[in-house]
């Protein structure tokens, strides 16, 4: 069904020469294929979107242009000159700057090395530092960020690095700037300010290719929306030309039923299935991050966390899933006072938690997925120590066929799947587990939209069967139409509770932007 | 917050404070350790171990470790030795290409062939001492005392011993290029995340290349100083001398997972070692008990042992690893 | 679905360097019997597989260790002041230095159980600094390596201990069916390990803590009780090393024995194909490794290779056999 | 000529040792600690762990103590003359035991007072002397260096190689180091063996790769003493008895009690007494004939 493609006709259409052209790109790991054929052409100052499912070969697209990889076959003209390269310096010094999809940065220095590594400024040949701070700060200011670009980066949260991360992009004065889903750990207000960035760019006559799973936006900034599928780029057109659908249909390779209006698959629900309360938390706090947090989640609830981010959600979770020590509140399971002092305590009292920064918290990226998978669920599975490999062998290819895991097997390395496969796996390791309580930090954080239509409908048949998710989210609609209770977290505080009929868009945004303590009266009453 | 910074900075001056404690306790319980002899021959000695550990330092900041230095000073010494009769700086020269040549072959095995520098010095260590004593002959060769080269490493300039000198201006040199220059900068991005630090185009094999390159001449220098100081190339000497730089490193708060490094915590880390060695020997002068090299060794451990531990416990409190728990 | 099936289809097409990293070692090993079998004068003998097997015992043996720590993204460089440890240890309770114990049996055993005890005992301090102070592994086997051979020497005033005590130097002078005890034991130790690495659930959470030590934490793992236990059993394999050696040579001197065992036993793990940046590991490999290093000091010797050629020569070797297994494994 | 020491009745006296690992050091350790013990003297005693440049450093900090005398045990014969020069600055006399420093460096009653000890060559010979004599058709030799680059092994090795070079019915068909250890001393022994299975002759550096090579041939299933002759160096008590027990043919003495010698020397040069340039210790040789007689003796 894929239409002929043609990139070129559309192309030059709309730009008589084109500034990238990429075109039967071939590319193997270890004899499988991760791209086959494809092309790619990107104009002078045009925002050009790349869409696939997770494992398209986006990312390893972006990655051969950039010289990370080597090609395996395949032409690419950059700015009128055949491109060879075999290094992203090399890239980066003909004009091209990257944000790879994990943030790739140096934790342990300050933001203003971060952002600075690779065209200090000098004086008298050595380093101007004094300068250096004054620009990453003026760069960071654009991205209205506020934050001492002195520190090292491994003190601010997710959102501040991919900030940096991008700052650092647009900081090269570039021809092209690509970014491989940088919206994915950003919220409204900061997806907004990165979109009046690459509207700046444009306006230089800088060209974007810009990765996201996030279809609507593509719509905001894009003008043309090129579409992979299993390495192939399938079709490539106006951003006006096509419509969701259109755009889903082309990246599954069949076409879709599902109607618009219903942005999650969460479809409603029943309250009857909901049952006693399971956790509760009064009044956490650890540092000024966490100051004054209570919730509650019940058996067969989603419970959702919905805030800005630094809102200290993540840490909340981390709190309850006993990796940081509470300095004051209290909390219990299932009726018990529960304190857990590490997160083994936590699991053991029966709860799984997959934390949002996959990469250095989540996978063992030199283990197989199945091991990956098994990690947590391994002592109950051991018969006095000893691992049963035919029960874990089902239960992992069970796994992998419920979640649509793409890999060559249960025994490939989780480092050579995409990221979103890589998720999965790690959501794979907790339902493995079936606990009472799942806590989900951004689950559907990089995910592509089918993908993340059947997690989101798994979420719900497992809290269906009497599971409690406690499901903390940037996307707000995945809250609101997924979670049976929001609780807003502003600043460290819970300011406020929404029932899901209450949760409408407009009240949990103002909770998240200005909530204090009288909206939670209000929403009380 | 300022708590917070005050411990860290602790953490990283840690090592001067004890450093100065050591040298107050040495002070106020023997009569002429602070002689102007006792100084400038513990100075005079520890600067071969000085200029090791610097090059080492650079190393263990992109995450590397270099296990030849030792060996790469024995043979260093040996070249210097059979060079010198042409002369100091021939002598000098030659010392200090024999090392830049190991330094060059182990960072070609670490950049291009990616073998871990863990082994890849490993061998080296041995393929250098091996190199040494066959070229040595298996015994310790003479320099030539007319040419000059002894007075690199055994005379005085403004009445403060050549070989500190040199160690003092490599490692001005060293803190210059830590902290105001790209590559520097480089060494200690390698260190704290080398895939991104290649992503962001910087070239990090060649910085890696650099740092083992560097280490190796400064091995070579101090192989130099070696033999102008005892006026014999040794193929035999320099054993141990790695593990004595590592430990140096690291109580001068050095992280050995790479990414963050002090040059000058480094040299008072050296000091801090070295003088160690010098008040035992005092200590067996003031005839209370007479230490066996036995006692001693173990003296050495267990202060490594309190060094260390302090350091892990500032640094572990301190700004660095906020969420590394 | 369909694309796994289509991945599972293509069959990797066969690749030279993969196949070396995965067999080097073993090539390399056969290559050298060959050549020793064409070269070196009377070398297809018993006497000479004895010889050679004997000898690789305490590497073996110590290496077996350090593969698990090594696993972990460790490293122990105490080793050879352990073995000086409990090789110190063991006569001076048998021959009844410190408590005088006339049934023989009775004290052999007690100096076994001792001496190995201790090393494992030091093991677990190597544990303690790494997992609660989160000290680097190297520095922190390094207050061992420096202070442990010099508790050994106080212990015995740095004397040699000389002893003729047949029931304790079975276990280097015996032989079961005709086998060496300690090669006996050391196969013993290899099959355990590579079991307990491969099949256990203790296995898998060493090599997941050398992948992703946090992630390991996050999924319940208790980190630090693994490295405790895996720093003890590279202390008991010292130990149990030290007493092998010292029984061989019917003395044990606190000064020389295991002197730079560390180094030779990371070689063997390296050379068999243990990344040293832990999260994989093979025991058998660390074994080839180790029959490898051996094999090769055996044939410069009987071939009259002078001292200081025989270490460019074994440097060469480890680099070309780390080179192919790594080559190899990024391809 | 070298720095005077005054007549006092007890002294602050140095002792740089080179090493404390084998058997004979300590020996020599302990003879010089009692003898400092006995006269009432103070020992400042250090320990190089066999390295030069720490013994030169060892010796500094001795002088900056303000030591009346040095004995020093120098590791090589080049890398000491620093030591040996700052202390004849600093008038302090240095009195050089079991190794000699470079002659043509520093010279004895010059820059330092005068050097006691063995010839580590001419024990080569004697041991090779008595193989020529004692032989019986024994003629394949196999020698167990020591430490590479060590001067005892170097000299002991040209000592012995030179005398059986000038008997052309000899020959060393294997020399490879032990480290002075009983256990490489095995190891390398039990290769060797084993790559030449006609040796008949073992030549040990010292007693302890000597009893290395005696586990090692009774490993191969040979009788030392009968199929295989061992010859050592250092003659301690252990090796004596190996002597007396048949295992070890012949071993050259070299006597560690430096002590009583040592300080005495030490005395007359304070009283004044005209110091010969070379001091050295008439060792023992002991065989089958004599072995049994002398053991009590043997250190
Ligand atoms: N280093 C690697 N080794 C082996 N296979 C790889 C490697 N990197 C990527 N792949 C494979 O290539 C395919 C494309 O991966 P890629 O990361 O480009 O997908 P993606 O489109 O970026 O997906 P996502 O949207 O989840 O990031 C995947 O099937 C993945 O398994
Ligand atoms: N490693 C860290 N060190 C210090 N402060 C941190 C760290 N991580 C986060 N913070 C701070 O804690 C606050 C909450 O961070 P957290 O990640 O919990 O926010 P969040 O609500 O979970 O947002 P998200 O998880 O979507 O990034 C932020 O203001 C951030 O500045
Ligand atoms: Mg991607
Ligand atoms: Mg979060």
């Amino acid at each position: 069904m894929p239409e002929p493609f043609d990139a070129f006709r559309i192309g030059f259409a709309m730009n008589t020469d084109s500034l990238l052209s990429m075109t039967g790109i071939d590319k193997r790991f270890a004899g499988i294929p991760a791209l086959s054929g494809a092309s790619f052409a990107v104009g002078r100052g045009e925002v050009h979107a790349l869409i696939g499912q997770n494992g398209a070969g986006k990312s390893t697209l972006i990655k051969v242009l950039t010289g990370y990889y080597k090609r395996d076959a395949g032409e690419v003209v950059f700015d009128g000159k055949p491109f060879e390269v075999s290094s992203p310096q090399q890239a980066q010094a003909s004009g091209i700057s990257t944000i790879y999809q994990e943030i790739n940065l140096v934790p342990y220095r300050s933001i203003t090395e971060n952002i600075c590594l690779g065209r200090e400024a000098r004086r008298y040949g050595l380093l101007d530092w004094k300068r250096m701070h004054q620009e990453a700060e003026a760069l960071l200011r654009r991205f209205n960020v506020r934050a001492d670009v002195r520190r090292p980066l491994l003190e601010f949260n997710t959102a501040t690095q991919q900030m940096v991360a991008i700052a650092r992009a647009i900081g090269f004065s570039a021809k092209l700037v690509i970014m491989d889903e940088p919206t994915s750990s950003l919220d409204e207000r900061e997806v907004a300010v990165l979109f009046n960035v690459i509207r700046q760019l444009k306006q230089e006559g800088v060209s974007v290719v810009f990765v996201s799973h996030k279809l609507d936006e593509l719509y905001e900034v894009c003008d043309r929306v090129t579409i992979m599928r299993d390495g192939r780029t399938v079709k490539t057109a106006a951003m006006n030309e096509i419509d969701k659908i259109g755009l889903v249909s082309a990246m599954l390779g069949r076409a879709i039923e599902r109607a618009e209006g219903h942005a999650t698959a969460f479809s409603d629900r029943d309250e009857k299935k909901i049952g006693k309360v399971l956790l509760s938390a009064e009044n956490l706090a650890i540092n000024q991050i966490v100051q004054d947090v209570s919730f509650s989640v019940r058996s067969g609830e989603i419970a959702g966390f919905a805030g800005l981010l630094g809102a200290g959600r993540t840490e909340t979770a981390r709190l309850v899933f006993g990796i940081d020590r509470p300095r004051a509140g209290t909390m219990t399971f299932n009726g018990h006072n529960f304190n857990p002092h590490k997160p083994s305590d936590a699991i053991a009292a029966g709860m799984g938690f997959c934390t949002e920064d996959r990469k250095s918290e989540g996978i063992v990226p030199d283990m197989s997925v199945a091991e990956n998978m098994m990690l947590a669920l391994m002592p109950k599975l051991s018969k006095s120590g000893v691992i049963d490999e035919k029960a874990q062998r089902d239960i992992v290819e069970r796994f992998i066929r419920q979640l649509g895991i793409k890999c060559s097997g249960p025994d490939q390395k989780v480092r050579e799947l995409s990221g979103g496969n890589q998720q999965k796996v790690l959501l794979g390791r907790w339902l493995a587990m079936n606990p009472r309580l799942l806590i989900l930090d951004e689950p559907t954080r990089g995910i592509d939209i089918g993908a993340k239509g059947e997690i989101q409908a798994l979420i719900k048949t497992l809290a269906d069967q009497g599971l409690a998710v406690l499901m903390i989210s940037s996307e707000l609609e995945e809250v609101i139409e997924g979670a049976d209770r929001v609780f807003v977290l502003r600043e460290g505080i819970s300011v406020a509770e929404f029932d899901r009929d209450d949760a409408t868009e407009d009240a949990v945004m103002s909770a998240m932007a200005h909530g204090s303590a009288p909206t939670i009266a209000e929403a009380a009453a | 917050m300022t708590r917070q910074r005050l411990i860290s900075m602790l953490g990283s001056y840690g090592v001067v404070l004890a450093l100065l404690l050591l040298v107050l306790f040495g002070w106020a319980r023997y009569d002429y350790f602070l002689g102007f002899f006792n100084i400038t021959s513990v100075l005079r000695y520890n600067s071969m171990f000085a200029l090791v550990a610097l090059g080492m330092c650079f190393v263990i900041m992109t995450g590397g470790i270099d296990l030849s230095v030792g060996s790469t000073a024995a043979l260093g010494s040996v070249v210097a030795a059979l060079a010198s009769p042409q002369g100091a700086l021939v002598g000098l020269g030659a010392g200090v290409g024999a090392g830049l040549c190991v330094g060059l072959i182990n960072a070609i095995l670490v950049t291009r062939l990616k073998i871990m520098p863990f082994v890849a010095t490993l061998a080296m260590m041995l393929a250098a001492s091996g190199t040494a004593l066959l070229l040595a002959d298996n015994q310790s060769v003479s320099v030539s005392y007319e040419s000059g080269f002894t007075s690199i490493g055994q005379d005085n300039f403004l009445g403060f011993p050549i070989p500190a000198w040199i160690a003092i201006v490599a490692y001005v040199v060293g803190w210059i290029v830590l902290n105001f220059t790209s590559t520097g900068r480089g060494v200690l991005a390698v260190g704290g995340n080398e895939d991104a630090t290649r992503l962001m185009g910087l070239p990090a094999d060649r910085i890696k290349f650099l740092v083992y390159f560097a280490s190796g001449g400064l091995a070579g220098l101090a192989g130099v100083i070696l033999a102008s100081q005892f006026g014999a190339g040794q193929p035999i000497e320099g054993v141990g001398w790695e593990l004595f730089a590592i430990a140096a490193v690291v109580v001068g708060g050095t992280l050995l997972t790479g990414g963050v490094g002090s040059v000058g915590a480094t040299l008072a880390g050296v000091l801090l070692l070295g003088i160690l060695f010098n008040v035992l020997n005092f200590e067996n002068g003031k005839g209370w008990i007479s230490l066996s090299a036995y006692w001693q060794s173990v003296i050495r451990g267990l202060f490594l042992l309190v060094v260390v531990i302090l350091q892990a416990k500032l640094s572990s409190r301190g700004s660095v690893a906020v969420r590394d728990y | 679905m369909t694309d796994t099936a289509r991945q599972q289809r293509i069959s990797r097409p066969f690749d030279p360097f993969d196949f070396m990293a995965r067999y080097g070692t073993l090539i390399a090993l056969a290559l050298l019997i060959l050549f020793n079998f064409a070269f070196t004068r009377n070398f297809a003998t018993m006497q000479t597989l004895n010889v050679n097997l004997t000898q690789v015992c305490t590497i073996v043996i110590v290496a077996v260790g350090m593969t698990l720590v090594i696993a972990t993204g460790g490293i122990d460089l105490s080793v050879g002041s352990l073995m000086a440890i409990s090789g110190a240890l063991a006569p001076m309770i048998f021959l009844g230095k410190i408590v005088p114990i006339d049934n023989v049996a009775l004290a052999v055993a007690a100096a076994m159980i001792i001496a190995v005890g201790v090393a494992g005992l030091f093991g677990l301090f190597n544990g303690w600094l790494i997992a609660r102070f989160r000290i680097q592994p190297i520095v922190a086997t390094l207050v061992l390596f420096i202070a442990g051979r010099g508790i050994a020497q106080v212990l015995t005033n740095g004397n040699l201990q000389t002893f003729r005590v047949p029931q304790f130097q079975w276990i280097g002078l015996g032989r079961l069916f005709g086998i060496p005890v300690q090669v006996v034991l050391m196969v013993l130790l290899v099959i355990a390990a590579a079991w307990m690495l491969k099949r256990t659930v203790f296995g898998r959470q060493i090599l997941a803590i050398g992948g992703n030590e946090r992630a390991a934490e996050l999924s319940g793992i208790a980190v630090s009780r693994v490295k405790l236990v895996v720093y003890t059993i590279s202390g008991l394999c010292a130990g149990i090393a030290g007493l092998v050696v010292i029984a061989i040579n019917s003395s044990s001197d606190a000064n020389l024995v295991g002197m730079g065992m560390e180094l030779d036993a990371i070689a063997a793990v390296a050379v068999g194909g243990t990344l040293l940046s832990g999260g994989k590991a093979t025991i058998i490999g660390t074994l080839l490794g180790a029959m490898t290093i051996q094999l090769v000091r055996y044939t410069l010797l009987a071939n009259g290779v002078p001292d200081a050629a025989a270490l460019v020569v074994k440097a060469g070797i480890i680099v070309l056999a780390v080179w192919i297994q790594q080559h190899g494994r990024r391809a | 000529d070298a720095p005077p020491l005054k007549k006092k009745d007890t002294y602050k006296v140095g002792f740089a040792q080179t090493e404390s690992n084998n058997p004979w050091r300590l020996a020599q350790t302990a003879s010089m600690q009692e003898e400092a013990k006995k006269r009432g003297w103070q020992l400042v005693y250090t320990d190089a762990a066999s390295s030069a440049a720490k013994q030169v450093a060892d010796v500094n900090s001795m002088i900056a103590q303000g030591v009346d005398l040095i004995f020093l045990a120098p590791r090589e014969e080049k890398p000491l003359i620093p030591a040996i020069k700052a202390a004849k600055n600093a008038g302090i006399p240095v009195i050089l035991l079991d190794r000699n420093v470079d002659a043509s460096l520093a010279k004895p009653g010059e820059d330092y007072v005068t050097f006691i000890g063995s010839n580590f060559i001419e024990e080569g010979q004697r041991v090779a002397d008595w193989l020529v004599k004692n032989a019986n058709g024994k003629t394949t030799i196999i020698e167990l260096e020591g430490t590479t680059g060590s001067s005892p092994a170097n000299d002991r090795k040209k000592g012995f190689d030179e005398v059986i070079a000038k008997n052309p019915d000899f020959k060393i068909v294997a020399s490879q180091t032990g480290d002075f250890a009983r256990d490489k001393g095995r190891q390398v022994a039990e290769t060797l063996l084993q790559a030449h299975p006609d040796a008949n002759v073992v030549y040990a550096h010292n007693d302890e790769m000597a009893m290395g090579a005696i586990s090692a041939i009774e490993a191969a299933g040979k009788v030392p003493g009968k199929d295989i002759l061992v010859l050592s160096i250092d003659g301690g008590k252990e090796a004596v008895q190996a002597v007396v027990d048949g295992k070890i043919a012949a071993v050259v003495e070299c006597n560690p009690r430096f002590g009583p010698k040592a300080f005495d020397t030490a005395v007359a040069y304070a009283a004044g007494e005209k110091i010969p340039d070379k001091i050295i210790n008439p060792d023992q040789f002991y065989d089958a004939s004599n072995a049994k007689d002398l053991l009590s003796t043997a250190y």
